[in-house]
């Protein structure tokens, strides 16, 4: 008859008052690194911040905030462990560092499972970090999550641009709450994605500079603090 | 006992389903119980004892196995699933994200991981009986 | 029955010699690029090369060739139109530039019609682009198209090549042939991946420079021809 | 004419499974052709008569359409598929790519372009039927 999983979700968001994708139509923009420096900066402000990985394929945000061998708690469902102080679910939870090859249909399912079963209990955000492009990841955070709102990241490539620009459209479209555009990894200001992003009457929310030394800090977020690029997105972060 | 996240799925459908057809009384809810998910039907049953709302006073929880079924995209091949020689890790895994049967389940024939779950991934509402309010 | 699609695959690619995929586990770090730059430098060198542009959510390839409005012409099949000197498909034949919200299922039955459907003729060789992670379409073009190959795509930094090794022992495990790794944009030379992919026993193909005059060259191969990073993939395909 | 490709690939299909079923002569194949993809019957019928192999010299070649139906994941609305008001790029782009409906048809409902195709896709090989070399 039915998929019981599905009523269950919204009462698992009840006491979540924001969800905040970090998402992209392209690969490789800083979708991560963005989810992951807006979630610590939210929480440094005093909030209550959860960070749950969707990119299934490939996830990134146990690399950058360094956590190996967390694992969820069995209470009447799963409690995400925490994290550098935030609730903090991933599929590496459960693959470890094993080649997780799955289908369009497994993602969905997957997906279903976790936001099922994960009480997030009471967060003030929780920063979900996305997969690129728009299948069913995408899809399904839009029709199951309710009042998600969404951060789309570029670089200021036209070839990124050009599919954000299509996620940009599909959002609209379905009348999907977007917060703004993320430009990164800017290393000569002043393009044309601000204006593109004017022109779509969205907000252009900040132009955050390339910046080296964020590989280094990758797996310790003392030292990503410390980085221009953290400083970039917690003046974001006061303004959400 | 993340069991009791699936009773409370399987409620709260169930209580829709009542609610959008009349029903004012459940009598039977039937669940079907994948194998690949390896749920434990004693804690589905105490689970369910605990969370009924009046509307399930008098309905009996019927839970129905499945045996998970395996068919390869690759060959073909079809098989079944044992839980033999697992870790605790991965058959949890399984148990939390059936879908980790893609990370460490292979085809028994190819060794590929691109298989579907044909049959038996996880839990199931099947069918609920009812009394409508005018009868 | 059956879906009658998939025993014409084969007869399709009878005449194809060599079909390689560049790939990789993470979005971003220049498969498109790659894939475009080596599909022209091998008809510089006088081969027959068709492009095949597998990443529906993200295609990049048409802004990179900048090519518009071309279309398939309708013959026992269809077949691809050239473009720059390559029989070139994509989806974006079709999509233009609208966004392409398709799920996993939807892509893997877009890719067996276009597998089908498609008759390329005589070629040399025939370069995939694809998309990122280990989904659909990776599955599909592993479970289709005969003694494909892969060239894998890395950026030198740690998150990227994480979601990579994935993908390499994935690929290893099912025994699909790996021509070896190239590690694109590379700003400092000598980082760990060289050692991470030998240690895999897999060859690390080439270490290709960050080249900021890539950007310029987007949609003009005449220009592309002539940067560093078009000489670092000639050297690439001169030794495929 | 790319109904040719389609006919193509229906032969290599029947012919594999008569080869594997011991059939020496086929003397009925069912296609399925789903109204999405639009293709025409006459074409994929004269594609037939002129591709088919001696293992079909004597087998009525049968097309049996069925409608489109399509199912919003969003909001649960089914409806079926028209192809007025549409242009002839449009139409030509879904009669190659079915998938492309994703791209230029929304729910009739809630305007999602998230649904599912439930029925009448594209070209299926429904059954055929043949003599055993044995008999
Ligand atoms: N502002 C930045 N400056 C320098 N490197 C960055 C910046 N933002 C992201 N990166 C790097 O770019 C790569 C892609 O970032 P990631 O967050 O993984 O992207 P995505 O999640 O969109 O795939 C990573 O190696 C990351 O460390
Ligand atoms: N060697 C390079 N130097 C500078 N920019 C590059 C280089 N390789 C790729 N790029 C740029 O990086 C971005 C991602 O490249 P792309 O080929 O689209 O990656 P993918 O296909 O893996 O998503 C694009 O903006 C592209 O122009
Ligand atoms: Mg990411
Ligand atoms: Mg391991
Ligand atoms: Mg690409
Ligand atoms: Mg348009
Ligand atoms: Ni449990
Ligand atoms: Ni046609
Ligand atoms: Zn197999
Ligand atoms: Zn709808």
């Amino acid at each position: 008859m039915s998929d019981p999983r599905i009523a269950i979700i919204e009462k698992r968001f009840q006491k979540v008052r924001r969800v905040i994708a970090v998402s992209s139509g392209k690969g490789g923009v800083g979708k991560s690194m963005i989810a992951t420096a807006l979630a610590l900066s939210l929480k440094d402000r005093g909030h209550s911040v959860g960070l749950l990985d969707l990119d299934f394929t490939s996830p990134a945000t146990h690399v950058i905030l360094g956590v190996e061998g967390l694992y969820p708690e069995e209470e009447y469902g799963i409690v995400p462990p925490m994290a550098h102080g935030l609730r903090y679910m991933s599929i590496t939870h459960y693959s470890v560092d094993e080649p997780t090859p799955l289908r369009g249909e497994d993602v969905s399912n997957a997906i279903i499972e976790l936001l099922a079963i994960t009480r997030w209990g009471e967060l003030d955000c929780l920063v979900v970090d996305m997969p690129p492009g728009i299948g069913d990841a995408t899809l399904d955070t839009i029709r199951l999550i309710p009042s998600i709102e969404f951060i789309v990241a570029t670089t200021p490539s036209r070839v990124a641009f050009q599919s954000v620009r299509r996620l940009l459209v599909l959002l609209k479209d379905l009348r999907v709450p977007i917060i703004g555009v993320c430009e990164n990894m800017v290393m000569n200001p002043g393009g044309y994605v601000r204006e593109e992003v004017e022109r779509l009457g969205l907000e252009y929310l900040a132009s955050v500079a390339y910046d080296e030394e964020v590989e280094e800090a990758l797996g310790d977020p003392e030292a990503l603090r410390k980085t221009r690029f953290y400083k970039e997105l917690d003046e974001v972060s006061r303004r959400l | 006992m993340h069991e009791w996240a699936l009773v409370e799925g399987v409620i709260a459908t169930a209580a829709r389903f009542a609610e959008e057809n009349g029903i004012t009384e459940v009598t039977e809810v039937v669940v079907v119980v994948g194998e690949l998910q390896q749920v434990e039907h004693e804690v589905l049953e105490f689970a369910f004892e605990n969370l009924k709302t009046p509307l399930f006073k008098n309905a009996r929880f019927v839970l129905e196995s499945q045996p998970a079924r395996f068919k390869c995209r690759n060959c073909g091949n079809e098989w079944g699933f044992t839980s033999e020689g697992m870790t605790e890790d991965v058959s949890e895994a399984i148990h939390f994200v059936p879908e980790m049967a893609h990370v460490y389940i292979k085809c028994s024939e190819c060794g590929s991981p691109d298989f579907e779950v044909a049959e038996g991934r996880g839990v199931w509402l099947a069918t609920i009986k009812g009394v409508k309010g005018d009868e």
